[in-house]
């Protein structure tokens, strides 16, 4: 492991371990106020953990028993390049110069800094305001500044929060495709709300809810068949957990939920989770008892256009429907409706 | 100037009396002033003490002095060119000593002594009346003397003497007096030469009753028990 | 101490987590303790020579009381008038823009320049009975010179220029940019400077206040120019130390030392409420 | 003027688009008036009593020259060795924390409160003959005492605090954000100091060398008791200006006047250099 | 018009007219830095303008005439309530403060004010927040707060910069559904890079580019008949643009594109516009001569997973096929490829 880190900060709740391989990209997700943001601060020296420790490379970078600090490498010793969630650009200094900073703190000659610097700009697209001030930049525009400075500073670990926040439709994808080149090879943490930069830039995913990590693995697994409720909404499946009953999961509330039979001979009463996408819901205003086996009750919540269809939203599912059949149902807010979906939509598997 | 009058006491009868007097004759005022209070009743003497100069400023601009007691006739003169004092009189007099620290690093013995080129010497400026009148013994005697500082005041040369920083200085007699153990003085002859003078007056312009309790005061310090408790501070007769 | 001094792999003790700072070099250490040591020796060589025997009887003597007391009064006083009348001059010079300004704001600093004694007689020439203002002010009734309220002008006159520098600074460093918003969500200007501005540079005010105070409080050239000296009327502790330095030099050094103590409390009482500013 | 004063549809002039600050209540303008009136008031009348007709004479007479050369010598020299120490002791107050922290701070602020013929006679306790270092220095062959470095001692000794004042003040407004930022890209503290933690407090740094160095320009009290006065030597223009007002009163008034043009003149000129801040 | 919107400011190349009718919500669209926080500025009252003019229910907030200002109500006084790219929450204050702020400041009794602000603090689902301080708060949890305090200022016109950003899938959809309630019938101005904000939100949409309106209209129309390459972008369309020729649209690149006849006797040589969603577009590896009469030469830019289907982009059109096609066709960055359309799912219209 190029990366291990086991840390508490028990003022924010916060008690995570996590661990990124050589090379490989670890994706951050979780609601507001999770953690995420936490997790960065410790591994670049930002924080102090109260309790635990964090390495890079086999090297201690902080240890911590208690509150005691027993080893701590400043941040600037570090090799960890932070973008925080505000670009923070240094007002003092033009655009190249702050992408020239690291470069520079490094030992480089202000020539083959500012080449480099030059270079970054490049990539995220803004060359042409190498000479402004950063007071004089959009929103946007120094977010980008801020990618392309930490980029310039080619740490060993580089530390993202949300770098595609604020970012404009033009620039996000393109962005999205320099970051996904310059990690590859880069061993990097990334933050996002985003399903797509988590599928294009992470190798993995780790799922924080209130300081925990609730779910990890390789991003395709996480997002294809997911653990927690929260992968679940933000790879846009439905989710439910019960148990094994033999032939289906009971969920606590006491729906039935029938899908692949996940083969294996699984013991009754064994936890499981059931997954299925938005598009293979169908909504009807009343029960219907026809070829698909599972129905669920709900309350229309919102409404949502999504590309070609209407995301309908209940209690706990979500439905995709074409706006013909939302305008025939005359869905609104408030709406009691039924939720269909084929056994055969359904991937049931344990955890 | 008037002063406040009545302006505490349950009586409501009580007169301030308030005099500015230069900043070396404290100890002896504030007895005198003790004096004068134990003999009139309801009087409230109050005392300013500063550099001369700086008290002929605040009468100038008006000050609610009665009183005014200067460390040399000139600054006196000032008042009396601005028609600002009664008549002044002369109530003390004083002589320059050269004051040395405890030990006497240099080991000065005479004027002469201080025109040694390792003795560090400090005097004060010829423009404050201390300094002239340094200047006029310095005359007398013939020398040359090359002091590393002149200072603005007395208690500036006696605080660089106090502190060992200057081996020797020439101040007043009373200062010397009042310094206690901290210095040593050595007087010298050619101190004759240099006599500094206090005049005494009442500031005009005041009410009569005022004015009367003003020449009181200075009556008092004219006076034998005055002149004696003066003496106890080092000053002489004039 | 919390903060790394620059090594590679440090071994710091902290007792608790949260925010860390980045580390100051470590050279910067060493002129900071020889510039500590320069201000703090002297303060010890004072307490070296204070005959502590005596040195309560001295400091409760009558003359010592009233001075202190007078001291406190007067310097508590100016504090107020310099935050009625530096307050809104920083607001002034920090927001707005008008030609002559930065002549205005060199010309308030003069007071710190001008040698105090230069100070009160400028005071005297302005509020003095032949001043500028001296015979308009006779005719509304009002004596200033050589009275308590010419030593709080004198006073005030001096540490004005504290209170609307350190506010000043503060309020250029923190910006207009809550006062927008403020704005933006209906608060008028009155509002915005009492539940934003104010609030938002309140170290920065305190900290003028209690230079303001601290300055008053050591105040003498343009108290004994202007106010006099008379005991208490106009004689503050500072011109009671000068007054004893003329008789017993070492009792103004007792006394110079209660001064010390006196300010030392008052900054580190007002300093309690300084609340800490996270790092982060 | 550019700042609109709360009316609800006020008519201001502008030279040009761009950021628009919130307004400063309007009443908020007549104390700003008062008390830059009861600043400037005195100066005036101190500007009235000078003789103008003898005014150039005497303030190019050999004396006054030489007092105002060796004051600004000694100013220049305190100011960088107010900065050499105060630097790093402002960024030890403002970033570190260690028990006694508040204490110390509380006490590299006495020199403000000290009057400052205490102060003198405290650094000659120090740097005396016979002060706490004075053997040390004596064997190492350096003579302070009536020297012009005695002049540098005292006027470091009463400006120091103001730097590290005004400069501790815009550390903590400033924050540690941006030197977070700098060390995570892999800047040693020496570089996050010299290229991201001064640069961004600039303008307090500068506000607080030309405080300190107003402050030495002015200094009296601590260099007539520390340092003596010999012209040429120690006798600065306030000691000048002191000397000339035992005999000629108004003269000393017109002395004054040059100490304050070139105060306004210096503090003016590095205003210049100082960038406003954006709005937004 | 409630709002009369017409100012320029050439420091930034800023020149811009707007109205929004009484109660409707106008979406500024644009990419980075193309003046939309500008915009809000000037009508805030928070930058003054060179030229032009604001009106908010017939009464002028600023008129300035070549860089003089001639009428000027300061912004406390608009009735307009500004929520910045960033929170900006009062450091001094806690959160429930923070969103009391405007009521109080209008006027209103502590405890109304303290009412409101927990109400809104529960729409935007904080409520358990109140009393923290905001530097306690997370990035995402803070800009919640400074939605919530914009809308207890019952301000006449609602600025809202870019209010989502930085917000978590969870509360993202949640939130959106409170502000549509709560802009129905409000007069506001929202900047967004989500083409789901304006769809939901906003009854019309203008995009910026480069300090200029180049397209305007409801909604709908702009989002599904866009006439700007950003706006097309935008809601995910292709967009070509060229002139009509009687049968067609000729590019500038001199293509031919097919579509819908728009009918109505139109001049050749009037300019067009050819619009089409990607998921109509095939992608070959050869060119074929089938029944689509539309074909297109390419090379692949990027690939994203995009719901069950790959959005391969091209240097300018999107066409979005299954991860089997694109597995099939090994599609990468750099393959040449054409792209064809059925001139059915062409639409063609003037513009
Ligand atoms: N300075 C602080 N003091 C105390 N608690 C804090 C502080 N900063 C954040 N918190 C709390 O710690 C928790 C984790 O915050 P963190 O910033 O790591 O969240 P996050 O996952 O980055 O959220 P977001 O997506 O909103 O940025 C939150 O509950 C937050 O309220
Ligand atoms: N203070 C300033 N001085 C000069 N130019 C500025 C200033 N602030 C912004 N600009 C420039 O004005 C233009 C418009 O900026 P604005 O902030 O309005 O963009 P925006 O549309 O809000 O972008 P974003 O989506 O990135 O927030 C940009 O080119 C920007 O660089
Ligand atoms: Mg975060
Ligand atoms: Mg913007």
């Amino acid at each position: 492991m190029t990366l291990a880190f086991a840390a508490a900060l028990p003022a924010r709740g916060f008690d995570v371990e996590l661990d990124v391989a050589e090379g490989r990209t670890l994706a951050l997700l979780g609601p507001n106020g999770a953690g995420k943001s936490t997790a960065l601060g410790i591994t670049a020296g930002t924080l102090r953990p109260h309790d635990g420790h964090v390495t890079l490379d086999g090297r201690p970078l902080v240890r911590a028993e208690d509150g005691r600090t027993r080893t701590w490498v400043p941040p600037h010793a570090r090799q960890v390049a932070l973008l925080a969630q505000e670009p923070l650009l240094f007002p003092h200094l033009s655009v190249r110069q702050n992408v020239a900073f690291g470069p520079r703190s490094q030992g480089a000659a202000r020539r083959a800094a500012d080449a480099a610097a030059d270079r970054r700009l490049a990539q995220v697209g803004l060359a042409h305001l190498a000479d402004r001030p950063p007071s004089t930049l959009s929103g946007g525009q120094a977010q980008r500044v801020a990618v392309a400075r930490a980029l310039a500073a080619e740490p060993r670990l580089l530390l993202l929060d949300e770098p595609m926040a604020a970012l404009d439709v033009d620039v996000t994808p393109e962005l999205r495709q320099t970051l996904k080149h310059l990690l590859a090879g880069q061993t990097a943490i990334i933050t996002t709300h985003d399903v797509l930069d988590a599928l294009l830039l992470a190798d993995e995913v780790a799922v924080i809810e209130d300081g925990r990590v609730v779910e990890r693995g390789p991003t395709p697994q996480v997002l294809s068949r997911p653990r927690s409720a929260f992968a679940a909404r933000i790879a846009g499946l439905n989710l439910l957990t019960g148990v094994w009953t033999g032939g289906g999961v009971r969920t606590p509330a006491g729906e039935m939920v029938h899908g692949h039979d996940p083969g294996d001979g699984l013991a009754a009463g064994a936890p499981m989770t059931a997954v299925f996408r938005p598009a293979a819901v169908s909504v009807y205003l009343d029960e219907r008892h026809g070829s698909p086996r599972n129905t669920f009750r709900g309350t229309v919540r919102s409404l949502e256009p999504r590309g070609d269809l209407v995301r309908v939203r209940t209690d706990h599912l979500a439905a995709d429907v074409t706006p013909q059949a939302a305008a025939e149902l005359s869905l609104t807010p408030g709406t009691r409706v039924w939720l269909s979906v084929k056994a055969a939509e359904v991937d049931v598997y344990p955890g | 100037g008037t002063s406040a009058t009545g302006d505490d006491g349950a009586d409501g009868d009580t007169t301030t009396l308030t005099v500015f007097a230069a900043a070396s004759l404290q100890g002896s005022f504030e007895d005198l002033a003790e004096q004068f209070e134990d003999a009139h009743d309801g009087v409230d003497v109050r005392l300013s003490f500063a550099g001369s100069s700086d008290l002929v400023a605040q009468v100038q601009q008006g000050a609610p002095a009665d009183v005014f007691a200067s460390a040399d006739t000139a600054n006196m003169d000032k008042l009396v060119a601005d028609d600002l004092v009664g008549n002044p009189q002369d109530f003390a007099t004083n002589t320059l000593e050269i004051a040395v620290p405890p030990d006497n690093p240099a080991g000065v013995e005479t004027l002469a002594d201080l025109a040694a080129p390792d003795v560090k010497l400090v005097l004060c400026a010829p423009e404050v009346p201390c300094g002239a009148a340094s200047a006029k013994v310095e005359d007398a005697a013939g020398l040359d003397l090359q002091p590393v500082s002149e200072e603005q005041s007395v208690t500036d040369v006696l605080g660089k003497v106090i502190a060992g920083e200057a081996d020797a200085g020439l101040v007043y007699v009373t200062d010397v007096a009042a310094a206690g153990d901290d210095v040593e003085g050595v007087e010298f002859p050619e101190s004759d030469s240099a006599v500094n003078t206090y005049p005494i007056a009442p500031v005009a312009d005041g009410g009569d009753e005022q004015a009367d309790l003003a020449q009181q005061f200075v009556d008092l310090v004219l006076s034998d028990d005055g002149q004696q408790t003066l003496a106890g501070f080092g000053f002489a007769a004039p | 101490m919390r903060v790394s001094t620059g090594s590679t792999t440090g071994r710091t003790g902290s007792t608790t987590g949260g925010a860390a700072a980045v580390g100051l070099p470590r050279w910067a250490f060493a002129p900071a303790a020889v510039g500590g040591l320069f201000v703090l020796l002297p303060l010890v060589a004072m307490a070296t020579r204070v005959d502590w025997s005596s040195y309560w009887s001295l400091v409760t003597s009558e003359s010592a009381r009233a001075a202190l007391l007078l001291s406190l009064q007067t310097s508590a006083a100016s504090t107020v008038v310099c935050l009625v009348l530096g307050v809104p001059m920083a607001l002034v010079l920090a927001r707005c823009r008008f030609p002559g300004i930065d002549l205005l704001r060199s010309l308030v600093m003069v007071p710190l320049v001008l040698p105090p004694v230069v100070g009160g007689i400028a005071l005297l020439y302005t509020f003095g009975r032949r001043g500028l203002l001296g015979e308009t002010l006779e005719v509304a009734g009002l004596q200033i010179a050589f009275s308590t309220t010419a030593v709080v002008l004198a006073q005030t006159f001096v540490a004005l220029p504290f209170l609307v520098m350190s506010l000043e600074g503060a309020l250029r460093t923190a910006g207009a940019r809550y006062e927008v918003v403020a704005a933006s969500l209906g608060a008028r200007p009155t509002t915005v400077l009492r539940r934003v501005t104010l609030p938002l540079v309140w170290p920065g005010l305190l900290s003028g206040a209690v230079l303001s105070f601290a300055r008053a409080l050591g105040e003498f050239g343009a108290t004994i120019t202007f106010a006099g000296s008379l005991q208490g009327v106009t004689r503050t502790l500072p011109l009671e130390i000068y007054l004893q330095r003329e008789t017993d030099p070492d009792a103004a050094v007792a006394l110079s030392l209660l001064l010390v103590v006196v300010a030392v409390l008052v900054i580190a009482a007002t300093r309690q409420g300084r609340p800490g500013r996270s790092v982060l």
